[in-house]
């Protein structure tokens, strides 16, 4: 038993000196019903070796994202993400370290998060952000049940462009939770009209930019529309690398940003762990949920960091606290800002620049293929096209060549069948593209 | 020494990547295209990989020292485990793909999910919640899911005054009312006391076990016949299965439902306050109601069940928690940490756990004061009489207990008992070096009655990057976010 | 750059406070002759991911030995390595230091080194051991030369079981220094008589155990002849792991022993690098070649370690040194002594013991093939067989299937074209060993 | 806090590794099976995490902080270049694996060499050295090689006294005289004290270019022209190549031969003193006498040619100076490195490195002494003359600068200055490091002349994990082991 240090030598020395007979006597506690005597039926431990080759064994049977042509996105986006960021977090310092609540020794931890939440908080133009929720879907319900907090009122306005899984996790807090969700149907055409939703009643309008089919929208009259009813803009990012490119959801008027900040420092992991990103305004800061972290000084008048605000969690609030999240995103905060970090500005608007030139120059080469169109007029590194047959089978077929094509819309509703989103990032050449061209040509003839 | 924040070290035009020259095209951003800057900083990868190493070394951590913090079990983090999760099968693999490019993703849920009810002896699993308050949160949704299903509206949840600050904060997220069960003299739930609550009106009772004291409730079983009787669901925080785990199956304890810290029993590694995963064990009468996504055995292999839907039997489902499948990054850690243990290993785990807390028991008992009669499971518990007359803080002596290379205890919780220090050695610690954490802790207990004893403590720590930091200034006057110092000089005009 | 921190302005301004007009003026004092105004014929500078493709790209053209059935030893083995070994080499503190000449602030380097010393000396049997050297070819030269400097003698015998590899090594350095060497010729059969060839002239016999064949052999006798002429023994183990389960060198009378460290710790990494393992007597330490590692106190009185005994090396006695080494295998060495530690007495034992039982298990099956003969009596994790054809051509042959057979015999010298070395350890499965018996019989039918 | 050494930690039977029971089978061992214990320790893997960990934080590092390790060339080692190096392809390759298996590891060969070649503007180049000593050894016997092939025995080898302690012994250990050259006031060789030297018994030079001075040799084309004049070689140390790579190639000073350190220029990681890597650069007239293996170019793709032959040209070679086929860990960490600057990058490099040295030079001239006048390469040196009558040592103040967080300089080398100052920044420090560095360094020599000094410094460092270590002691009766109490107690006695 590699990882247990006690010997049989150790055991029988421990037991003798807290006058204990046997372990057994140490869970005399225990039901007599609830003692297990023998095993369990599992299998007895295995060496590194063995482990190692069955789990391998696992993951060979899945087609890893980077050894094919790739042009998935919707809310999780392949992005090369540099050698030293895993060298850094995988450090035993940062790796086994628990939440900072001991800041004399945990300064590293705290300077790191506060270096976090000053990222976010300028990548979104907005002022203040935690130190990470658990990813963008969470962030996003999150931001609904502090925008209800805020304004007092119970009903939230979800856009029909808004990624369906974050739409269904509000919907499911909102069931138990006891508030009402306005969702619009699924918009790929971009014509919902959203401020005209917005009544004396509405906490918030939560609406995505760029939207699950990729395109751009400026937000600055649905802010308007808000504010003049007293509810709240939320705006959702799943792309965060778009920030690099475009105008911040902060200047065009949000009062709370909720993203997944998964595209910088994190790999796509199918799915988790993600690290949701939560920014809002300074006036808003006492109804944030989740931990933040605040610059202090210490006993010698030293700059230092510490936790701050912590009458809104619950380890101190408990049943009044502004949310039960007790665990953030640790790891993946830190991934993020050292990726952040060795971007800098000048790397991260180029980053962002390539990501839509690229994705550009695929839109122009699909719409050239009979049949296909590109829904959309604006976007960042993802769109949407129209098949002339059903995408999830054409997805299917590709993926056997293997190209992985994209997201079917019909993945998430049904209605839409004809309808593909493709991401485009730094990480896709131009064989790649050619590839996916003649696939999806040779599919559609 | 002094290590500036990345903002006070860029300088314009650097950057630690080099980006090819984008393609030209058309730009497509419909006017939105960002005007102004940013704001961030321009560094080189030797100032960004110097900077992130010197932070680290400003920490304590497991692999730093023994790190007793209790109820958050800090044990090994076993390096093949990050190995594992870093294969690209895993690593990068994209929730949305294709289900025949996911097969073996899919296994290993299955799996993951097998060892769980093995260990747990209940019949489904929900894998999707991120951390342990979310699988609170989960579990909790599908009681009153279950409820409502029975058109049951129960109002109230019952918590110990010990539990964690998570449930009742949960229970009160899902719009219950919270009522707290005083602990009796032994630091268990008081029976009596919560018989006398129990009516048609409570949905369920959040109970950990073992509980916050590191005490089995005993009576867990007359609890549970109490509960259910009810009418009531019982919820089990599984924050402590670590003391349990191979020993004591939760579904023989009559409990219905219970999440499960990964990053705790399973050794996922904390990384400095997540990310963790909560995945919550579900008794019969729960399992309908379980959240989406759920993995099925389909004709083609393994299939993800993602809508609500009669036909695959999910129409039940409270509905999604999370974007995409769950944490799967902390199942592939998990299950290499199970399979590397084996059963008989796991076993030994809890056996090695309550092992280390009651040696450590043993050893403190007669200079700290211990707050319940032994043996205690993976945890020992002591209050702050010691420190009576003394002068000394509980947190006092947790801060000395820095200068001499320890990470301290859980302070001033649980809540049920004056001053608490909870330490949790946990199973990877050795027998050499409790010795020596015990040989430190009495030496400085005996400090505390020498003379100038209360000052020597209260200026503690000495010896760390930083002494102790003013929280209220932090508190009153938020800084939570670094600004240019032009700005900062208008601010202060 | 993203290696280079310095900005355009930055160099403008330090242009300035030295006061140069401009960065060529630096370069003054090269001749006109040998500026090069413009560029060279290279490519320009590339990002990460276009990198880490090119490179990908190259390293896809190889065959991993770990992706099919493998059986090659021949001086480097397949063992595996724990996760947890090449998480600690990488951090930055053992990554990024030189060597330890400030010792105040390298005692991590000296202790780790102070503790791979220990466990070298343990494992061979000797009283002492350096620091490393590059690798097992280079530490036999060293041995020889150390003899020769011990005895005063020039004249060498090598065993015509010693690695060819290495055989060449000494013949290069002989050659050079002007030394004398009798290399035996190769001897598969396991028949030459060492200790009649030793005689007054002789500084030192060197023989390896067990040898290029696998054989292993018992060094008493030939120990006792050496030490009669007044010659010494060097002992070569070119597999470490083996003296987990065998008569140690140093019990067997050796006086220097030069071993390949690379199976304890370290990869294959085509070759290099590797870590040389060098023990001898303490009455040779001051003839030592290499670093070496001592204990002593600090000011204060503590425990501590500092490079001693560095009146031997080069940059102190330079022409006069007893080496002109200045670099050892510092982390190959780390990595052994991590490895090991991991391992223990128990584990290393154990360990040896599967190598040994499967090679057993190998060489059986291999035996009950038609026209196949294994050449050992004994051997450890490593044998010859006889092939009724060619082995260069079946090896070929089942690596196009692949599989990696071993190493044919005629790869080093001509004449013993039939056969091939076969090594096998606790990373081959049983269904690496059916996969080669089967592939095997097919090539001989 | 103290770290024990493995062998005082271990308890038996306790192991680090699960390893399966070795299937049954008769011994083969030839009754040579080990009889006694090892004597090696039993620990778990969390303890040995830990133990390594703890010894890694006793260590400075280029990670940590400035390294100005003058000669040593200690620059940011990019992670990139690890990644690489463990990519399966290269990591997981045995040396004698079938041609058709290692095509892709041959091809890295060729292409790294490619560079080699094009930056030092030679026809050859040696790879398998293994160290830069290791490639002088390589270069010398190719010198030695062409000598003999031409029938020409010469016996002597002239090194400047500023050399590298390698130069010498290797001269020595292949057999040469060694003959010193003194340096002229301008810190370069003395021309006319050379040519003196030169005549028919000479057969090379060992020169360091730019040379340990941190100066270029200015009138290294007139030495390279005497010195095959008088038929001898040019045997170039290119321990400081990064000073002049990719604006200065070797061949056009006349140099026939010349090793690179890969850790140096190339940054493979330095990792506590080595592994290194030492490729010899070759002239067309030693090409012929290059070590075995070479990389040819064959009809079915790339071919390691392994043994002397006149049918690949191979018949002049040396012989076999190393296992295998080199440092091919180093190789892909090094041609990474190069691609990723790319020949643009490395002339910056080289810019920077010199660049950065003479703002020290600048920043520091007029409180240390300079010893030579003029722009420097790649590092400064300074003399102690600005201790005079301090009572303070330049070993003094090299450990004074480790209380400020900063590895020293190298001291005492080169020979030619009394109590040298070596400081080499490399390319890789910012601005913001250098300006740091010359502000503690200034605030040093400023203490140098206070009251009390010569006493504050011989007491440095204070706040390392070790005060000044007593290596008289560790000389005078070296304990080069642990050994178990019992056996030193008895020795004791």
């Amino acid at each position: 038993m590699r990882y247990l240090p006690l010997t049989e030598a150790d055991r029988r020395d421990m037991l003798a000196a807290i006058g204990a007979p046997s372990v057994d006597a140490l869970f005399r506690d225990v039901p007599e019903v609830a003692r297990r005597k023998d095993g369990l039926d599992l299998p007895p431990h295995q060496g590194e070796l063995e482990v190692e080759r069955a789990l391998s064994a696992m993951a060979a049977k899945n087609v890893a994202a980077g050894s094919v042509p790739f042009f998935l996105g919707g809310g999780a986006y392949r992005h090369h993400v540099p050698a030293a960021v895993d060298h850094l977090i995988q450090r035993g310092e940062f790796l086994t370290s628990y939440t900072p609540y001991q800041p004399e020794v945990t300064q590293g931890t705290l300077q790191y998060l506060f270096e976090f939440q000053t990222q976010v908080a300028l990548l979104t133009g907005m002022d203040v952000a935690n130190a990470s929720l658990y990813d963008g879907a969470t962030a996003t319900a999150e931001a609904v049940t502090m925008a209800n907090r805020v304004t007092g009122r119970r009903r939230s306005v979800l856009s029909g462009s808004l990624h369906p899984h974050y739409r269904e996790v509000v919907e499911t807090l909102a069931r138990f939770v006891g508030f009402r969700v306005d969702s619009q149907p699924l918009d790929p055409a971009g014509s919902e009209d959203l401020a005209a939703l917005v009544d004396g009643e509405t906490s918030c309008v939560v609406v995505q930019n760029p939207d699950f089919f990729g395109r751009v929208r400026d937000l600055r009259p649905l802010a308007e529309a808000c504010h003049a009813k007293g509810a709240l803009l939320v705006v959702v990012v799943t792309e965060i690398v778009s920030l690099g490119a475009l105008t911040s959801p902060g200047e065009m008027g949000a009062d709370i940003v909720a993203a997944e900040g998964q595209s910088i420092g994190n790999g796509l992991n199918f799915g988790g762990p993600y690290v949701g990103l939560f920014a809002t305004r300074d006036r808003f800061v006492r109804q944030m949920p989740g931990r933040l972290v605040g610059q202090t000084v210490d006993a010698e008048g030293r700059r230092g960091w510490v936790l701050t605000l912590s009458t809104r969690e619950q380890h101190i609030r408990r049943e009044k606290a502004t949310s039960n999240i007790c665990t953030n995103s640790g790891l993946c905060t830190l991934a993020f800002t050292i990726h952040l970090s060795l971007l800098g500005e000048a790397g991260l608007t180029q980053l962002a620049a390539i990501n839509h030139a690229k994705a550009a120059k695929l839109a122009d080469r699909l719409a050239a293929i009979p049949g296909v169109t590109v829904l959309n007029d604006t976007f960042f590194n993802e769109f949407t096209v129209r098949l002339p047959r059903p995408a999830a089978g054409i997805v299917d077929a590709l993926a056997a060549r293997p190209i992985i094509a994209g997201v079917p819309v019909s993945r998430f509703a049904s209605g839409h069948d004809d309808l593909l989103v493709l991401a485009v990032t730094e990480t896709v050449t131009d064989a790649d593209m050619d590839a996916l061209v003649t696939a999806l040509e040779e599919s559609l003839r | 020494i002094e290590e500036p924040l990345i903002f006070e070290q860029g300088a314009e035009g650097r950057t630690g990547v080099d980006l090819p020259a984008p393609p030209a095209a058309a730009d497509r951003l419909g006017g939105l295209a960002r005007k102004g800057a940013i704001g961030l900083p321009g560094l080189s990868e030797p100032q960004v990989v110097r900077h992130y190493t010197r932070l680290s070394q400003k920490n304590f951590a497991i692999d730093s020292g023994l790190y007793p913090l209790g109820s958050c079990t800090m044990k090994h983090n076993p390096r093949l485990n990050e190995r594992m999760a870093r294969l690209p099968g895993f690593g990068d693999l994209h929730p949305l793909q294709p289900q025949a490019t996911i097969q073996g993703a899919l296994e290993l849920m299955d799996q993951l999910a097998h060892w769980l009810k093995t260990l747990t002896g209940m019949p489904a699993v929900a894998l999707s919640p991120a951390a342990g308050a979310h699988g609170e949160l989960c579990g909790i949704m599908t009681i009153r899911a279950a409820l409502e299903a029975r058109g049951d509206m129960r109002q109230r949840i019952l918590v110990p005054e010990s539990a964690h600050g998570t449930n009742p904060a949960t229970a009160a997220a899902c719009g219950y009312a919270v009522e707290s069960i005083p602990a009796n003299a032994r630091g268990r739930v008081d029976l009596e006391a919560l018989k006398a609550k129990l009516d048609s009106g409570v949905a369920a009772i959040m109970l950990t076990n073992p509980n916050t004291c590191g005490l089995f409730e005993s009576e867990i079983v007359e609890i549970a016949e109490a509960v259910h009787k009810a009418g009531a669901f019982f919820y089990c925080d599984g924050a402590n299965f670590n003391a349990i785990v191979g020993r004591v199956r939760p579904a023989d304890l009559g409990i219905d439902c219970m999440h499960i810290n990964l990053h705790k029993t399973f050794s996922t590694p904390h990384g400095g306050g997540g990310p963790g995963s909560g995945p919550v064990v579900l008794a019969e009468s729960l399992a309908p109601y379980a959240p989406l996504p759920w993995v099925v055995h389909g004709p083609d292999g393994f299939r993800l069940v993602e809508e609500a839907d009669a036909a695959s039997g999910t129409a039940g489902t409270i509905g999604r928690l999370k974007g995409f499948h769950g944490q799967m990054g902390m199942f592939v850690r998990a299950l290499a940490y199970m399979m590397s243990h084996g059963g008989d290993g796991l076993r030994q785990v809890a056996e090695d756990a309550v092992l280390n807390a009651n040696y450590l028991m043993a050893g403190l008992g007669d200079v700290l004061t211990a707050s319940f009669e032994g043996p205690c499971m993976h945890e020992a518990l002591f209050d702050d009489r010691f420190l009576k007359d003394t002068g000394v803080t509980t947190l006092d002596f947790a801060k000395a207990m820095i200068d001499e290379g320890y990470h301290p205890m859980t302070m001033y919780f649980p809540l049920v008992v004056h001053g608490a220090l909870l330490m949790e050695p946990t199973e990877t610690e050795s027998k050499d070096s409790l010795d020596q954490f015990i040989a430190v802790i009495r030496a400085l207990a005996e400090r505390t009655r020498q003379p100038g004893a209360a000052e020597w403590f209260h200026e503690a720590p000495r010896y760390t990057p930083r002494r102790r930091l003013d929280e209220t200034a932090a508190a009153r006057k938020p800084q939570l976010r670094w600004r240019p110092p032009a700005v900062t000089q208008q601010a202060a005009e």
